[in-house]
Order: structure tokens, then C-alpha cells, then sequence
């Protein structure tokens, strides 16, 4: 073999390249995205569309029901308040994550809509949380554009409180799951 | 169809958490080879190339398959790469078998890998997540998998509870003993499950598939150059595929619907009507202990909600009347882009009577399984020893 | 004022993470040896006895494993180049620069690298490689800083 | 092998950025599209095959909330990387094999959302390529040299392809550039790498595609004259650019011999009455029409110098435009093939060939034209 095929010096051979990806994308909203986020932004309401043909109130807004393929052009205004369709206790931290372990990963059949929206769930204690049971957003003062303009949703404590306009007090509720990092 | 395919030879390396020894399109090769020398050709046999795996952030090389086509001596000729996420494995596969039943091949090298330690699994999973929508809160695919199973166990309380997702991962890490190239091979108990370290609840450590590197390769021949090459070929007999939007009314995690339908039509082309009865075994996709248990129900091996007794039976451990993952399945191997054809390898290698220590007696006919995206694609890959 | 709240037209988003390249037992050679020898390999096919470099465990044109190792270079052959006139992220040296693609001495493939942008650098001329010296080699193909023309004795 | 038509299709008007629409948008349009141009509905569709670039969309396995803009919910749907040809090939052979009737071929692509050097630079891989900072458009400088230096090929040669084609372009209503160009302007344009100009180049666009195949025996009962799928190739070079011939379009020509032999073509320039290339750069086309066996080797000038590849000539190339006046990168080659079938079926939107019996279409992949895909089309 030659003598060159050898590392050298006492040294280790190369047995890795290192290197960075760092891609920046700018996202097309669309009209629907677009408006879907100035509707939470300005107005504090989760708007989407729903199709003429089957009737579902879909999420998140788009041009067409996946279902009927059928170009869906109404618009409807949905609940910020829903039922719990499922959730799951996310503890496994990773480089980039976009929200810091742990919180809870919920999926929520709001009121009025037919497809799940996804969000995080806040103001709750692990043991307490249940498939089935009642959430209403919490809805951040200083609003982007954002899913993040909903804080996360809570609980609904009981049953008067559904009619009432009370989703945006402020509670104290000791340490959370469920704390936004950016 | 006017003629039929068959895989007649596989090839898979040992599935590690960091191959640091080899690049990626050497690993891709290593597979390659493998199952070249079990079908006896050479890579000049071959007519056409597929390749396939997950999304190319995982490695961070656009378009892999022209880096890695001349490693498996794809240079001028047909290649192609199928590109379908955690499915990708079964649905190169599925194109191989489209190749040659098309009439254009008559054999096709089919390769699937991923090097998952060259960058990093979650983050790459989590850029499937739409930036638009969800992707804030996305947690690879344990955040997905936890929902999932969190729905199928609310549904099915208290006849399903998360002892026996346990049993699941205390059974599949236990065949992996028998297979040598599996990467988890434990002896554990339920408690051990339920005691690990929680990741995305309801699912723990010990309920979730590790990272690896790894490669698979299957060589798929037509009718007539398939009984030249192995006197026991594993026939293609039923193949279906479906895939759904998350994005639909009433999406169900805890039994998808694109999966029953796959399942529908594999068992149509392959004239099946009492799965369980009629195959002899099933490779699964199960990158989390549940999805064994909620597949099974898919699938017909048993009633919706009944996953958790089919367990507990013991039915379906090696030596049972119907063993799923005799391999280990995913939780004891998770190269994500190979994952997939690893099941239907297994299958078919099952078949030709070849799995070795792990080989289940008599085989006929056998399923291989998977899923992919946000659990919204689904392949059915049935193999029989006769067609 | 009664300003309309402005629409919402891009979302900034980027795509992000960090790689470990396992480079492979060729690779791993090929690097080693520019950084602690300042010497080019390359491997010859064991089936069409091709020399490649740089080097891979299989050869490209034929699929056949690499069985053996050649000391190829250290000059070579400028088959062509590009001259890039404008810097932009990512590139290897300020602008204008040049991409050669060099067959070296005893090699049957070319390797793309970079030159200066000089005259002397044309198709048929021949180069030789400017190694950075040796403290400041990492084991990457950079560590040849440029190929530079003979016929300049290697000035930039 | 069953017979299979290309009985419908759709682009859309190709732009450098649609700020206002997503990938699901333009999908949602050109399906509909290429639906009714053949009267089928979604539900008629089989299988669903698309291509598309997760490096491009900035997402993983964008399908996942593209499928239903595909129409692809509940349907067999699988994905293919690289240019939308393959996928059509693809969905050929769903067809070919007798077990399904229909196919959906779909590609997009939207270029405008990020770094467009960025769709090449990550082709390279980890170790010789990338920590140079190399990319496609620099493979290519080097190929475009390395053929005009082999065969004394001069920058007027490769500036009439621009001229040829922007001219051809400017009578097509899909095309992104449609404004002609002259020889002149052409060569003051400045170098993007040399030999390479800047009006040489394709632009960035974004775009979309979208065909529909069928059995024979569907195509035939449909009220639109179908373009035949005579034959099909497809093929992948070496990877190094150094390591191969690269003043051969290696790829191309074997993927249309394939197509070729399937067709019964032995002589390409007397049976082919136009071609659809993807030139990326004006240089590729004349080196395809030596691929493709339009003329011998290294006359790829000379052939062009006679007008046989214009609108007018004997085998007419790109009167679409081609690459060069749009280029909805992945949906590019799918394009072509839109294009040859609409010249074929005699279902042309801009010029039209007269008379034209049979087309090939070619898409083209990886750094330097590594890899092509090809299929010929008849009346």
C-alpha cells in the first residue's frame, strides 16, 4: 500500500465532513392563509371556508375541499372554543425545535369546524387533561399573525362560562406547560 | 396484468445507530450487493434502477439517487427515485414491480437507505410539519405518534391501556434476538417499557423505534426470468396503495382509513378474504408499539378495538398462529427511507423460506405493511410462494 | 389615519441543521492525504483498471469496486472553466474566480476545483495545485487552495 | 404492453413569482384544467403521480398537504424526485401494465421562494463539490466549454438558440420571457459564467403542470383526439461532472434511444416532425440535437445554422419556446410534453406544427445534464 494512503503525525483519518444547511425560504401565504391570519390578527376570530357541496367547514382554509374537490369559495366564522380530539405530552427535546419540551400537542374539533386544528393546551394540570373534554383559546394581547396568537387553549371551567366573553383574561395558574419560547 | 413479478433476491446491512465507516452511496452499495449476489446477477444484469428515501434534509443532499446510482452501477441506465416519506421503502418497491409489469424491465434493482446520523432525524421530521400551519408545534414524529395513540386509547378504554402497547415493544425487541441484522435486540419486560422515560405521552422510550443508518435492496424479476433465478421466488400477489389529506373531515389516527383502503385492494388482487386465515404472517410498519396494535385492526387481523386482546394472546410471537414482526420490526430498526421494503424484505424473504433464525414454518403467504406523512399513506404488499 | 391592516404576502421560514458527512474509506484517504502529505490519490477500478479522481470506493462508469491506489498529479490538465464574475453566498474565493475542471497526471477523470482569474488559465494548459500550508489543512478538498498555470510559475 | 394516450393537459401561465398563490393553488388549477381539457373528472383518476422538490417547497414530503390539492385523497398517489417526466413515465407504466386506466401526472414548482442557485448547490454532494460552493449553473459553464471547445463551436452558434427560441416563445401564450431577443442583444448580454449569458440562461419562474393518460381503450371513447405514447426512455449518467464525457449529452441519448426503439424510430430527422428539449442553457440544445440523433456529433451548429430546427424547418425545436422562456423547475420537462402532445393531437394554443404525426419530449436533470427522461409521441 502507499505510503500516502496513511494518515500522518499520529493523526486520525478524515471520517467526516462537517457542514450547514441554512436555507431561507419566503413562504406564499395565498389569499387564504392571508386571510385566515389578518382575521385572528385584527379581529380575534378563526375564519375559514366551507364547501358548497358536502358542507364541511374545513381547515385550514384553502381553495378546494379535499374531500368533493370542489372549489370552495364561503366563508364561515368558527369557534375559538372546541373539544379536545385528542393530545400527547411532548417531552423530547431536539436541536431547532420551534417550541420548548414539554407542553402538550393538542388536536381540537373547534365548534363549528370539521377538521381538527392543532394547537397547545395551557393552564392545566397533566392529570387533569382528557380526550373529549371542553378548550377555549387564550388569545395574546399583541397579535402577528400567527397560530401563536392564540397563546393556547385552556380548559373551559364550567359550564356558564361557554356564553361569556371571558377568553382573555389573564390567570395565574403557577408553572405551565405549554410557554411559548419566542 | 400480462406477466409477473417476483423478488428473487435481498440485501440489507446491519442496521447501527452511526455507520461512520461508510458514506452514503456506500451504504446504498453495500445493500445493493448484497441482494445482487443472493439473486446471482451481477449490476450489469440489471435493466433499471429505483431508489428510494425520505426527505433529503435527513442527509442534506438534493436529488441523492444522482449521487448514489453510480454506486450501485446505475451509470447509463434507467433510474429512478420514488419519494413518498415513511413509506418511500414499499413504494420503490411498487414501482420496481411497475417497471417490470409494465413490460419495459424485466430486471430491476430497488434500493431504499437512510444515514440518519449523518444529520438530524427530528429536525427533519419536523420540517414536513407545513410552515404555514402546524409546524410550530411539531415534535418530529413522536409528537404525531403520541396523538395517534392517545386518540386509539381513549376510543378503546379500558380494553386497550398502555401495557399492551408495552407488550408490543417487549415482543418485537425480543425477535430481534434472532435477527442479526436488527439494531435492537432486548430482553425486556413491561414494566421496563413502562417505566422508561417519557417522550411524547402516552409513548415512551422503550415504546418508540431507534434512529439508524442503513440500507435495503431487493432485485425484482418478471415471470420468466424469476423461475431461472431461484427455484422459490416471492410472487408479487396483491399490492395496494392509498393515501389520504390530513386535511379532510374526520381524519382517524387510530384507524386510518388509507389504510384499510390499501389493504382492501391488496387482498382483492390477491383473492383474499380472511386475511388472518388466509396469509401466514405479517411484517408491520410500527415505529411506535401502538401502531401494531392499530394496524392490526386496519388490516383485518382482528375487530376494530381488539388489538390490545390480539397481544395478549400471544398469537402473534413467533410461534403463535400468526406472527407479526418476526423481525423485530421497526422498533427494533429505523432507517426511515429502508424501513418500509425492510417489511416487505422480511415478507418476502419469509416466502423463499430464507429468514433464517427467525423464519416462521411453512410460509404461503405474507403481508408487509406501511405508513407515511402525517399517518395519511399507506402500502399493502402481499407475497406468495405460488401464483 | 384609515389605513387598511396590511396583508400578508411571504412568511420567512428557513431551513436549517447541521451535517456530519461519514466521508467512507476512500474519502477518508483521499482527504488524509491532502492534509498531512500534500499528495493526490486516486483509486483504480479493479474491472476497467480506470483511475478516478477523486477517489470513491466504487467507480462511477462501471459499478465495480476500487481495489488499489495511485499517486496521481500533482499537475494537470485544464479540459475546462468558467469564469464567475460576481461573489455570491457561499462562494469559494472573492469574485471574479474561476471553476476549473483538471484532469491530473495519471488520472482517467477530471476534478472540479477552482483557479485565479488569469489568462494563463485555458483549456489545455496545464496546472498545478497550490496546497495551503500544512497548519492550516482541515482534511477537505479546500485545503488545495487553487490550481494555478504552470506557464506563470504559479503567481497569483 | 397496453396502449396509452395523453389525452389531457394543462400549464399555467408561467411567471417569475406567483406572490399570491401556493403550490396547492396552481395544482388546483391545472388539474381542473387538464380535466376538462379531455372531459374527466377527478373521480375517474386511478392514480395519482407527481413530482415535486422538498428543497424547493422548503417543506419534507410536501406532498403530505399537497395530495388533496391533487385530487389524490383515497387514491393510489405515489411521488416521484426529479422532473415531472419520470413521473409521466411512471404513470405510464401503471397504465402499460393493464391494471389501471387512468393516470394524473402533476408537477410544480415555485422558485421564487427561495435562493434559486439554492435547487443545484445542494446537488452537490458533501465532500469535493459543496465545500467549493459549486452548482448547476457552473456545471454547466464547464459543459457548455468543454463542447464548444471540442467542436469550435462559436458564441453566436449558441446565442441563435436564445434568438431561436425567445422568438418562439413570444408566440405562446403560456411562456414567461416573451419578448424576442436579436443576436446582438444576445452577446452583449453579460457572462452569468462563461461562455454562459445571461440571456442564454433560463429564467426562475414559477409554474405548473399537469397531464392526463388513459388505456387505450378509454382514450379512444373520449370526444378529444388523444396524443399516443409511442415510447418512453429514461437515464442517468456518472455523477462527477469529471468523470464523464461531458461534451456528450450521454444521458439523453440513451433515454431516447429507449424511446426510440419502443416507437420503431431509426431515423429520428426523417420521423420526428418537432422536438421539445429542456434547455436550461442555450448550448444543451445543440448538443441534444446530436443526443437525440437529429444530426451527428458535434453538428449541433451546423444543424441549427441551416434552420431545420426552426418554426419553419424540417424538424422544428421548443416552438414552445422552450427552458429558455420558462422554466417552472420540475414541471419544466412535463411541460415539454404537454407541449409535443398538443402539437401531435393538433390541440396546439400558440403556433402550431403543420401536419406533425409524431414528437419527442425531452426533460433533462442533475448538474450538467446528468440525467434525462424521454417519450415520444404520436398522432
Amino acid at each position: 500500500m502507499l505510503e500516502v494512503v496513511k494518515p500522518s503525525g499520529g493523526r486520525e483519518p478524515v471520517i467526516e465532513t462537517t457542514g450547514e444547511l441554512d436555507i431561507r425560504y419566503r413562504y406564499s401565504y395565498g389569499e387564504h392563509y392571508d386571510r385566515f391570519y389578518r382575521e385572528m390578527r385584527d379581529n380575534r376570530r378563526i375564519m375559514t371556508v366551507k364547501c358548497p357541496k358536502c358542507g364541511a367547514v374545513l381547515l385550514p382554509p384553502r381553495p378546494y375541499c379535499g374531500f368533493c374537490y370542489t372549489l370552495v369559495e364561503d366563508w364561515v366564522e368558527v369557534s375559538d372554543e372546541g373539544k379536545l380530539l385528542t393530545f400527547t405530552v411532548v417531552y423530547l427535546p431536539f436541536v431547532g425545535q420551534p417550541t420548548e419540551p414539554p407542553y402538550v400537542y393538542a388536536f381540537i374539533t373547534l365548534d363549528g369546524a370539521d377538521v381538527q386544528f392543532p394547537h397547545i393546551l395551557g393552564e392545566v394540570e397533566l392529570e387533569d387533561i382528557k380526550v373529549g373534554m371542553r378548550v377555549k383559546a387564550v388569545w395574546e394581547e399583541n397579535r402577528k399573525g400567527t397560530l401563536h396568537d392564540i397563546r393556547y387553549f385552556r380548559p373551559v371551567r364550567g359550564a356558564g362560562e361557554r356564553q361569556g366573553e371571558a377568553g382573555n383574561e389573564e390567570k395565574s395558574a403557577g408553572p405551565q406547560v405549554g410557554e411559548q419560547v419566542r | 396484468m400480462t406477466r409477473s413479478a417476483a423478488i428473487v433476491g435481498t440485501g440489507q446491512t446491519k442496521y447501527v445507530s452511526r455507520r461512520e465507516d461508510v458514506s452514503v452511496p456506500e451504504l446504498v452499495r453495500e445493500a445493493a450487493m448484497r441482494a445482487l449476489e443472493d439473486a446471482g446477477l451481477k449490476p450489469g444484469d440489471v435493466d433499471a434502477f429505483v431508489i428510494g428515501s425520505a426527505p433529503e434534509i435527513f442527509e442534506g443532499v438534493n436529488y441523492p439517487e444522482n449521487w448514489i446510482g453510480p454506486a450501485l452501477g446505475a451509470s447509463g441506465k434507467p433510474l429512478m427515485r420514488i419519494h413518498t416519506g415513511g413509506t418511500v421503502g414499499a413504494s420503490s418497491t411498487i414501482a420496481g414491480f411497475y417497471h417490470v409489469v409494465s413490460g419495459l424491465f424485466d430486471v430491476v434493482l430497488v434500493a431504499a437507505y437512510e444515514k440518519l446520523s449523518d444529520g438530524n432525524a427530528q429536525y427533519g421530521l419536523s420540517a414536513c410539519y407545513d410552515p404555514l400551519w402546524d409546524r410550530d408545534f411539531a415534535c418530529g414524529a413522536p409528537g404525531l405518534a403520541g396523538l395517534q395513540a392517545r386518540q386509539y386509547l381513549a376510543r378503546h378504554a379500558p380494553e386497550v391501556t398502555e401495557e399492551h402497547g408495552a407488550m408490543v415493544a417487549v415482543k418485537n425487541r425480543k425477535n430481534a434476538i434472532s435477527n442479526p441484522y436488527a439494531q435492537l435486540q432486548l430482553e425486556i419486560t413491561v414494566e421496563d417499557v413502562m417505566a422508561s422515560a417519557p417522550v411524547a405521552a402516552p409513548l415512551k422510550l422503550l415504546d418508540c423505534c431507534p434512529t439508524s443508518d442503513g440500507a435495503a435492496a431487493v432485485v425484482i424479476a418478471c415471470d420468466r426470468r424469476a423461475r431461472k433465478l431461484t427455484p422459490r421466488p416471492a410472487w408479487f400477489a396483491g399490492v395496494g396503495t392509498c393515501s389520504e389529506s390530513p386535511y379532510v373531515p374526520h381524519v382517524d389516527m387510530a384507524y386510518p382509513e388509507s389504510c384499510v383502503r390499501a389493504a382492501q385492494q391488496a387482498y382483492q388482487m390477491a383473492w383474499i378474504y380472511e386475511p388472518y386465515k388466509e396469509l401466514d404472517m405479517a411484517e408491520v410498519y410500527e415505529a411506535f408499539s401502538f401502531q401494531e396494535l392499530i394496524w392490526s385492526e386496519a388490516l383485518g387481523f382482528c375487530a376494530p378495538g381488539e388489538g390490545g386482546k390480539l397481544i395478549e394472546s400471544g398469537r402473534t410471537a413467533m410461534g403463535g398462529e400468526f406472527p407479526i414482526n418476526p423481525s423485530g420490526g421497526v422498533l427494533s430498526a429505523n432507517p426511515i427511507g429502508a424501513s418500509a421494503m425492510i417489511r416487505q424484505l422480511e415478507a418476502a424473504t419469509q416466502v423463499m423460506g430464507k429468514a433464517g433464525d427467525h423464519q416462521v414454518p411453512g410460509v404461503k403467504k405474507a403481508l408487509a405493511h406501511s405508513w407515511g406523512g402525517a399517518i395519511q399513506f399507506s402500502t399493502v404488499t402481499i407475497f406468495a410462494s405460488e401464483i | 389615519m384609515d389605513l387598511k391592516p396590511p396583508e400578508l404576502i411571504y412568511l420567512e421560514g428557513e431551513t436549517r441543521c447541521n451535517y456530519h458527512w461519514a466521508t467512507g474509506g476512500a474519502v477518508a484517504a483521499f482527504l488524509s492525504a491532502i492534509r498531512d502529505h500534500g499528495k493526490l490519490l486516486g483509486a483504480v477500478c479493479e474491472s476497467c483498471g480506470g483511475v478516478t479522481v477523486p477517489p470513491q470506493t466504487y467507480c462511477e462508469k462501471c459499478g465495480s469496486s476500487m481495489s488499489d491506489w495511485r499517486e496521481v498529479g500533482p499537475g494537470g490538465v485544464v479540459m475546462s472553466w468558467t469564469r464567475i464574475a460576481d461573489g455570491y453566498e457561499g462562494a469559494p474565493l472573492e469574485a471574479p474566480f474561476r471553476f476549473v475542471l483538471v484532469r491530473l497526471a495519471g488520472a482517467d477523470t477530471a476534478m472540479v476545483h477552482v483557479a485565479p482569474d488569469v489568462d494563463g488559465i485555458k483549456v489545455g494548459a496545464t496546472v498545478s495545485p497550490e496546497f495551503k500550508p500544512e497548519g492550516e489543512r482541515k482534511g477537505a478538498v479546500t485545503d488545495i487552495r487553487w490550481f494555478v498555470p504552470d506557464a506563470m510559475g504559479g503567481e497569483e | 404492453m397496453d396502449e396509452v394516450g395523453i389525452v389531457g393537459w394543462a400549464q399555467t401561465e408561467h411567471q417569475r413569482a406567483m406572490e399570491r398563490e401556493t403550490p396547492q393553488s396552481i395544482i388546483y388549477q391545472v388539474v381542473n384544467q387538464a380535466l376538462s381539457s379531455c372531459g374527466l373528472s377527478i373521480h375517474d383518476i386511478d392514480v395519482v403521480i407527481d413530482a415535486g422538490s422538498d428543497f424547493l417547497d422548503g417543506r419534507g414530503i410536501s406532498t403530505c398537504i399537497t395530495v388533496d390539492a391533487m385530487g389524490g385523497h383515497f387514491k393510489e398517489e405515489s411521488k416521484v424526485a426529479g422532473d415531472g417526466m419520470l413521473a409521466a413515465i411512471y404513470a405510464y407504466m401503471r397504465i402499460a401494465s393493464g391494471l389501471f386506466s387512468t393516470a394524473l401526472v402533476v408537477a410544480y414548482g415555485k422558485s421564487s421562494e427561495s435562493d434559486p442557485s439554492m435547487q443545484t448547490g445542494t446537488m452537490c454532494e458533501p465532500f469535493f463539490l459543496r465545500p467549493l460552493g459549486f452548482d448547476g449553473l457552473a456545471a454547466a459553464a464547464l459543459q457548455a466549454r468543454c463542447y464548444m471547445h471540442r467542436y469550435g463551436i462559436g458564441e453566436e452558434s449558441t446565442a441563435a438558440v436564445a434568438v431561436k427560441n425567445r422568438k418562439a416563445g413570444a408566440a405562446n401564450p403560456y411562456a414567461q420571457l416573451r419578448e424576442e431577443v436579436t443576436l446582438d442583444q444576445v452577446i452583449a448580454s453579460p457572462h452569468v459564467a462563461s461562455p454562459i449569458r445571461e440571456l442564454e440562461a433560463c429564467p426562475v419562474t414559477d409554474g405548473g403542470c399537469a397531464v392526463v393518460l388513459a388505456h387505450g381503450d378509454i382514450a379512444r371513447a373520449l370526444r378529444v383526439r388523444p396524443a399516443w405514447i409511442a415510447g418512453v426512455g429514461h437515464c442517468s449518467d456518472s455523477y462527477s461532472p469529471g468523470s464523464r464525457e461531458l461534451h456528450k449529452a450521454t444521458a439523453a441519448s440513451k433515454a431516447a434511444e429507449a424511446a426510440f426503439r419502443l416507437a420503431g424510430v431509426t431515423d429520428p430527422p426523417a420521423q420526428l416532425d418537432l422536438v421539445e428539449l429542456t434547455e436550461f442553457y442555450a448550448y444543451q440544445e445543440l448538443m441534444l440535437y446530436e443526443a437525440i440523433g437529429l444530426c451527428g456529433e458535434g453538428e449541433g451548429a451546423d444543424l441549427l445554422g441551416t434552420g431545420a430546427t426552426a418554426a419553419a424547418g424540417r424538424t422544428p425545436s421548443n416552438i414552445s419556446g422552450g427552458a429558455i422562456c420558462a422554466n417552472p423547475l420540475v414541471a419544466t420537462g412535463l411541460v415539454r410534453l404537454a407541449e409535443a402532445a398538443s402539437q401531435v393531437s393538433g390541440r396546439a394554443a400558440g403556433a402550431s406544427v403543420d401536419g406533425a404525426k409524431r414528437a419527442l419530449a425531452h426533460g433533462s436533470g442533475g448538474l450538467a445534464m446528468q440525467t434525462a427522461a424521454c417519450v415520444v409521441v404520436e398522432k
